[in-house]
């Protein structure tokens, strides 16, 4: 490089720079707290709607010109919003569904994941390459066959049928296996010098150090069991087996009369409740499972 | 590696694998192989079947989905939803991620509350988006237009000087239709995607930045050259999935609209291809339901594909 | 993992085309109509299975009966259940058909048999009404595995006449309990406006008309079933709507656009909601004690109570409910709907079965005291003439009136228009018929009469409604 | 371009809220860079000396104290307006980008009066690029490159606009030990070429001797001492300067002095006129001992090992800091690897004397 070249950069304003640099950080301070509480707002608006909603007197909801704030707080919403939906079974359905569900898909993927991360076999890869696939297929697909499958298993209207179809999540399968090749190889060479069995070891060493992916999965299905719609509406929409989701959007669409939104928000409010709580609580591991989704590549 | 002992006893993976492998067979394999054959037996029906009805083997099924005017407006939705609300929810996503990444203050909270549409329960949720676009108990007729209670939204709009808009409700346009379903499609997809972006960009290492600063960079070329750029992996992933995910809407539109997928007067206007295959279902159609079901993961696979190729370009590292 | 993605798909498409290839036909078992055994019922154990919808204390009514039976036949358990609605039946009932785990007995409409029937599950009935084969019975005594010719006349006509509509002449259901459509009218309201009840649609618009200007924020009628409108009005005009055989869907015509264009243009006037405009039954309307009301509600026959107001704290009510014929178009061809459910009967491998499911729809069916309790209890309309001359229901219909006794009024009401009814035919897609032309009527009652594309948008809507069927069948 | 830092103090708020002890990171530094010329800042990891640099830089603001680049107070002034190349640790090459493209890169953020058209950034990048002898790997990515082609790219994209000062975090060591030696001689001619006032960071005390014009010696934020090279390792000031500098490390010994004299044990070892009677550290370079069998300084030998050049004689002794002590003398001399002790002299200049409490160093005539 040539000596004429070596031009150090242009001489500035010092003072100038400063103040007009300190502005420009206030300015874009401001607007992007602004953006971003607008954008929080427009999130939250429907939660604090709901729970507006529930609180108000039917007469108060009707106005034209809406009340941010019950003037009368109205708590019966929430009791006539239990006994309308019948939330309380509902409720205690999908809790059995979700805890038998969850558990059974847990000793099911922990096994499989296992045998996936640390034993050998033949077709081994083959048989991983075959399960990924599946996943590409939309659910739909098979919602089709193993409607007519499980009412030739005469399960329509059982909790089996609510519990055993989607037992297997190929994705659970595939995100412990990772976590369990993470494991070095060692402990498992040493426990095998050992003497330790398999089940043992994976009792003692792989599932404490993966319980954070266990716990998400957990969480996860649990999620899943409260959140399902088409298929219990499908197979399991009597009385007695019926889950939260479709209870609800039943309870009032089925009703004769005007529709008292109050108490319908109420009884949103009442199913939504159980999920802020546990994600109030877990939230890492809720964060955690979701993303993880993210870092498959 | 994991392959180092070497075990003798293949029949141990076998066995724990044993009770996944039976379920995938018989809930998994099982009815992708059925949906294929329904698929191709022309006018399959399972009641039929059992009638000692015979089915050609053929394309009818797909043929006469494809014609079908309900399909193709099932169609024209879907991926209508899918081309407006995957790029408008990604880049909302995109710009909320990387705002609050550069924030000190409020940080964790924010990021709390921008993850809650995702713990939520899309029907009862969708209920009250209902709510809030609703105008309760009104009667139309031209001459004979009584509005009893407009919702939240309208509310707002009368507020700010418009006119109420007839969101959802029977005599409401297609428009309003889907623009209540874009607003609820598209809050309901930040959460994981905001989460995915914000998880991508604070793996990015700070020096990035750091060294943009030191030469002057300009945060909007920071965030199109650097920002964006690195970050590309993850857009890819979250617009893949956007796709498929949108593909296979349902339960917002009937958290929204109910069963009857639209409103009143034009019931089944907003169907989707999935609310499409369980019509079929219901009025055992299982071969047209199977050929609406393949079709529909025709169309994940191809945008799949296309949307790895544009990434596989755009991509970087 | 974007490799493995990529992979993935490859094999998933793969295994997708290899099945393709691979698919069967199932052999065909041909349908026939179902044979006695030569001796009858054998007393062997069975268990019948009845899907019904009947609420709790319908299925009260019912239990007292099925106990009553069980002492007759003790070794036939009836294993009644209820599921959900019509339709539930019908979905469930249709897929259990496709694995064979299908009930004994359900509750049906016409087009749900024409379903079944495309497995040729339901099992005719014709051999076992006329058998004469003596079936014992546990006290000892004896009866016909037929019905008598006594019974048979009992019945009213058009009801048991409804099994045979299938196209062949052969009987595939039995009536069980029937109601109609009929106009239920705020009586307090007519007498103090001096309004007179109408009795045609041309006097119905001018009550509405009248309505309209008393209470210009009212509704003057409500109407619950889109599709019933649209069916009932084509038997009053005797205009097309479907047949049974060949070309099915016959409705889109101009004589039927005629009627839809009066209506909406009622509906511009604000005259009238529907159940599916309204979003909900308009008995809501009508009983409205505040905001938007409805003076003229036509419904279900059987569900008069929900056309009642509730009941003020001294239990008398805001005010006094009537009940009358639905309108006419001529009022010399009288036209009403028939509806509520009936019985059919699957057919088994297990022959026994079969005749023990009859036993039972037969005692259900023929049984005046079943008839007359299970009719008070739900307000539907018996199908056996000699419940009529039965003291306890003759005493009930006595009790008639517009308030606590309003299901009484209806049945009463339903028995006077007796000959009106008339059902649609029934075959597979009858019931998308029925569906789509519901959706069609409460789309063009929307739509602007006075709009210039209204022709066209009419037009465009009855074909669309016959494409719809046409995919369906 | 000068560089004046004046009174400079960064405290970092403390992060763990159980202990609300602040942590100093750079306390009081004052000190003034020459133009021109390569500034190495020596010091073991978390003494501070990457905060300074982030600090010149813009990239960190002090908590308090003052900058000057040449006359103008740049303390407020964020980064890009203050005309630096930063060349980080890590390099920061953006992975997305060509090398070329990393090095135009900071043309392209230029504005206004500064812009330049797209021919002058593609000669100014290839300029840049053929200083640091990379310009046959403009199109490859950073992924594809090693490590000392990424360094120099690091470099190029850090001269292309052609910074007023040169910044540089620990830039050799991501490399290999011969990678090392060829970059660092590479940093000082292109420093010599380019005349930009260079800092860089480094805790690797021989590569900042090798090329620096001046060092700086930190320690917890504290500057111990500057000065040229081989001032400083002649004349450390302190205990710590003095073991910090030097491989292998200088011998420390506990010793004291009793009428001028330094013992350490009983052995008289040297005369130090004008030194108080006082408990001393006692250094010693390993280069300061001479073999010598009348020597005053006996101990016992552990071993001899041979490399070469030199020869390194391992010894024990109970006044001795570490377990042993390290001579190294020229291979021609002899030496009996059977005897139990050895006896040294010492060279004067490389014996310091350290107050036993402040660790400061205790001066006296060398005669």
């Amino acid at each position: 490089m040539s000596d004429n070249k070596i031009i150090l950069m242009h001489e500035r304003n010092m003072a100038e720079q400063t103040s007009h640099q300190k502005i420009m950080t206030v300015i874009v301070k401001v607007l992007l707290y602004a953006f971003i509480l607008a954008m929080a707002a427009i999130v939250l608006f429907p939660f604090y709607w709901m729970i507006n909603s529930s609180l108000k007197t039917l007469e108060e909801y009707r106005r034209s010109v809406p009340t941010f704030w019950p003037h009368r707080l109205m708590l019966s919403n929430y009791s006539s919003a239990f006994t309308t939906a019948n939330l309380g079974k509902l409720f205690l359905n999908t809790m059995y569904v979700g805890v038998v569900s969850t558990a059974l898909s847990l000793v099911i993927t922990v096994l499989s994941a296992f045998a996936f991360a640390r034993l050998s076999f033949k077709g081994k890869n083959a048989l991983f390459a075959g399960l990924l696939a599946t996943m590409m297929i939309p659910g739909e697909l098979f919602t089709i066959t193993n409607y007519s499958t499980v009412t030739n298993l005469g399960w329509i209207n059982t909790y089996t049928v609510l519990i055993v179809p989607f037992l297997v999540s190929v994705f659970y399968i595939y995100l412990l296996r990772q976590n369990f090749m993470q494991i070095p190889d060692e402990l498992y060479l040493a426990a095998k010098v050992d003497g330790t069995s398999d089940l043992k070891y994976l009792w003692k060493v792989m599932i404490p150090l993966s319980l954070p992916t266990l716990i998400s999965i957990t969480i996860l299905k649990m999620m899943g069991a409260w959140n399902s719609y088409i298929w219990p509406r499908l197979v399991a929409n009597d009385e007695a087996h019926r889950l939260i989701t479709n209870g609800l959007r039943n309870a009032f669409t089925e009703t004769t009369g005007d529709v008292n939104y109050p108490v319908q928000m109420a009884a949103v409010a009442l199913v939504s409740a159980p999920l802020f709580l546990v994600f109030i609580f877990l939230r890492k591991y809720i964060m955690q499972g979701v993303s993880r989704s993210g870092i498959k590549g | 590696m994991a392959d180092i002992v070497d075990s003798k006893n293949q029949w141990k993976a076998w066995v724990y694998l044993s009770p996944a492998i039976a379920l995938l067979l018989v809930f998994t394999v099982w009815p992708i192989f059925n949906t294929v054959r329904m698929a191709f037996l022309e006018g399959y029906s399972g009641l039929m079947n059992v009638g000692g009805a015979k089915f050609q083997f053929g394309i009818g099924n797909f043929r006469k989905v494809l014609q079908y005017q309900r399909f193709l407006s099932c169609l024209k939705t879907t991926s209508l939803l899918c081309i407006i609300t995957v790029p408008i929810s990604t880049i909302l996503a995109l710009l909320i991620a990387v705002c609050l990444n550069s924030i000190k203050i409020l940080q964790k909270p924010l990021q709390t509350i921008f993850f809650l549409p995702y713990v939520t329960n899309s029907i009862a949720i969708g209920m009250v988006f209902a709510a809030m676009f609703n105008i309760v108990g009104s009667f139309y007729g031209t001459q004979n237009e009584i509005i009893v209670t407009a919702g939240i939204v309208n509310n707002i709009i009368e507020f700010l000087g418009g006119k109420a808009v007839n969101w959802i409700n029977y005599g409401s346009t297609y428009l309003a239709n889907m623009t209540v379903m874009v607003i609820y499609i598209v809050w309901n997809a930040l959460p994981f995607k905001i989460l995915i972006l914000l998880g991508g960009l604070q793996s990015v290492n700070k020096q990035y930045y750091d060294a943009a600063r030191v030469d002057g960079t300009s945060r909007r070329r920071i965030f199109s050259r650097i920002t964006v750029p690195l970050l590309s992996p993850m857009i890819a992933y979250v617009v893949i999935t956007g796709f498929i995910g949108g593909f296979k809407e349902y339960t917002s539109i009937v958290g929204i609209f109910g069963e009857t997928m639209g409103p009143a007067d034009d019931a089944k206007r907003l169907n989707t291809m999935v609310g499409f295959i369980y019509d079929s279902l219901s009025t055992n159609s299982q071969g047209r339901s199977s050929a609406a079901a393949l079709i529909l993961f025709g169309i994940i696979l191809v945008v799949t594909l296309i949307n790895l190729r544009v990434s596989k370009k755009r991509v970087h590292y | 993992m974007k490799k493995t993605l990529l992979t993935a798909i490859l094999l998933a498409a793969a295994v997708l085309m290899l099945f393709a290839g691979g698919s069967g036909e199932k052999k065909a078992t041909a349908a026939s109509n179902f044979e006695v055994p030569e001796v009858g019922y054998d007393g062997s154990p069975v268990t019948v299975r009845f899907y019904h919808t009947m609420g709790t204390n319908l299925s009260d009514v019912l239990n007292l009966y099925i106990e009553e039976f069980s002492k007759i036949y003790p070794n036939i358990t009836i294993a009644a259940e209820q599921v959900g609605s019509y339709d539930d039946v019908r979905d469930q009932v249709s897929t259990e058909i496709t694995v064979g785990s299908q009930p004994n007995i359900a509750y049906c409409y016409p087009d749900h048999v024409a379903l079944y029937n495309l497995a040729g599950a339901v099992a005719t009935l014709d051999s076992l009404i006329d058998s004469q084969i003596a079936v014992k019975r546990a006290d000892g005594t004896q009866e016909i595995l037929g019905l008598t010719d006594a019974q048979k006349a009992d019945f009213i006509e058009g009801y048991y006449n409804e099994g045979r509509q299938f196209g062949d002449g052969l009987m595939y259901t039995m009536p069980f309990s029937k109601s109609t459509e009929v106009l239920y009218y705020n009586k307090t309201f007519f007498d103090a406006n001096g309004l007179t009840v109408p009795t045609t649609w041309d006097e119905m618009e001018e009550v509405c008309a009248k309505i309209k200007a008393i209470d210009p924020t009212s509704i003057p009628l409500g109407y619950d079933s889109e599709a019933n409108w649209f069916i009932t009005m084509t038997e009053q005009l005797k205009t097309p709507y479907t047949s049974a055989s060949g070309d099915h869907f016959l409705f889109n015509t101009e004589e039927n656009k005629k009627f839809v264009e009066r209506f909406s243009s009622w509906y511009d006037k604000g005259y009238l909601t529907t159940q599916q405009l309204y979003g909900a039954y308009t008995s809501g309307l009508f009983t409205s004690e505040t905001g938007v009301k409805s003076y003229m509600s036509i419904g279900s026959s059987a569900g008069a109570t929900h056309q009642r107001p509730a009941a003020l704290a001294d239990g008398s009510y805001p005010f006094q409910v009537g009940i009358a014929s639905i309108p006419q178009a001529d009022a010399s061809n009288p036209k009403a709907i028939s509806q509520g459910p009936s019985v059919c009967i699957f057919k088994k491998a297990n022959a026994q079965e079969v005749v023990a499911s009859w036993l039972f729809v037969k005692f259900l069916t023929t049984s005046v005291d079943f008839q007359a309790e299970f009719s008070m209890a739900s307000g539907y309309v018996p199908v056996l003439k000699s419940v009529g001359s039965n003291e306890a229901y003759a005493a009930f219909l006595a009790k008639a009136d517009g308030a606590k006794y309003i299901s009484a009024l209806s049945a009463k009401i339903c028995l006077e228009q007796e000959r009106s009814y008339y059902t649609s035919p029934a075959f597979n897609g009858s019931s998308t018929a029925r569906d789509q032309v519901g959706a069609l009527l409460s789309k063009c009652l929307t739509l602007n009469t006075s709009s210039a594309t209204f022709k066209a948008d009419l037009d465009k809507a009855f074909q669309t409604a016959i494409e719809e069927c046409e995919y369906n069948n | 371009m000068e560089i004046t830092l004046k009174n400079l103090t960064k405290i970092f708020p403390s992060r763990n809220k159980k202990s609300p002890d602040d942590v100093v990171a750079v306390n009081d530094f004052d000190f003034t860079i020459p133009d021109g010329k390569l500034i190495g800042l020596l010091g073991p990891s978390g003494c501070g000396k990457s905060t300074m640099l982030y600090m010149i830089s813009g990239l960190q603001k002090p908590t308090s104290g003052q900058i000057f680049f040449g006359s103008d107070d740049v303390t407020q002034l964020s980064p890009e307006n203050r005309g630096v190349g930063l060349v980080f640790q890590n390099y920061a090459l953006y992975p997305h980008m060509t090398v070329l493209q990393n090095i135009l890169f900071p043309l392209q953020n230029l504005k206004g009066e500064d812009k330049l058209t797209k021919d002058q950034m593609l000669d100014k990048a290839k300029d840049a690029a053929r200083l640091v002898q990379i310009d046959e790997l403009l199109d490859r990515k950073p992924s594809e490159l090693s490590g000392g082609q990424q360094q120099r790219v690091a470099i190029a994209r850090a001269l292309v606009k052609m910074p007023r000062v040169l910044l540089l975090d620990e830039p050799l060591s991501n490399l290999d030990a011969r990678l090392r030696l060829q970059t660092r001689e590479e940093i000082s001619r292109i420093q010599k070429e380019t005349k930009i006032t260079t800092v860089f960071v480094t805790h690797d005390q021989e590569e900042a001797m090798s090329i620096s014009d001046m060092i700086v010696v930190m320690k917890q934020g504290v500057v111990q001492q500057t000065g040229k090279p081989q001032d400083v390792y002649d004349n450390p000031t302190n205990l710590f300067v003095a073991k910090f500098l030097g491989t292998p490390p200088i011998n420390v010994f506990r010793g004291h002095v009793a009428g001028s004299m330094l013992y350490i044990g009983s052995s008289a070892v040297m005369a130090c006129p004008g030194v108080k009677d006082c408990e001393v550290y006692v250094g010693i370079r390993p280069e300061g001992f001479i073999l010598d069998p009348a020597g005053p300084f006996e101990n016992s030998l552990r071993s001899v090992e041979v490399m070469g050049r030199d020869v390194s004689v391992v010894f024990t002794s109970p006044d001795s800091m570490n377990p042993t002590a390290r001579a190294i003398i020229t291979s021609e001399s002899v030496i009996d690897e059977k005897s139990p002790t050895v006896r040294f002299s010492i060279k004067p200049r490389k014996l310091f004397l350290f107050d036993f409490a402040s660790e400061k160093r205790i001066r006296f005539e060398v005669k």
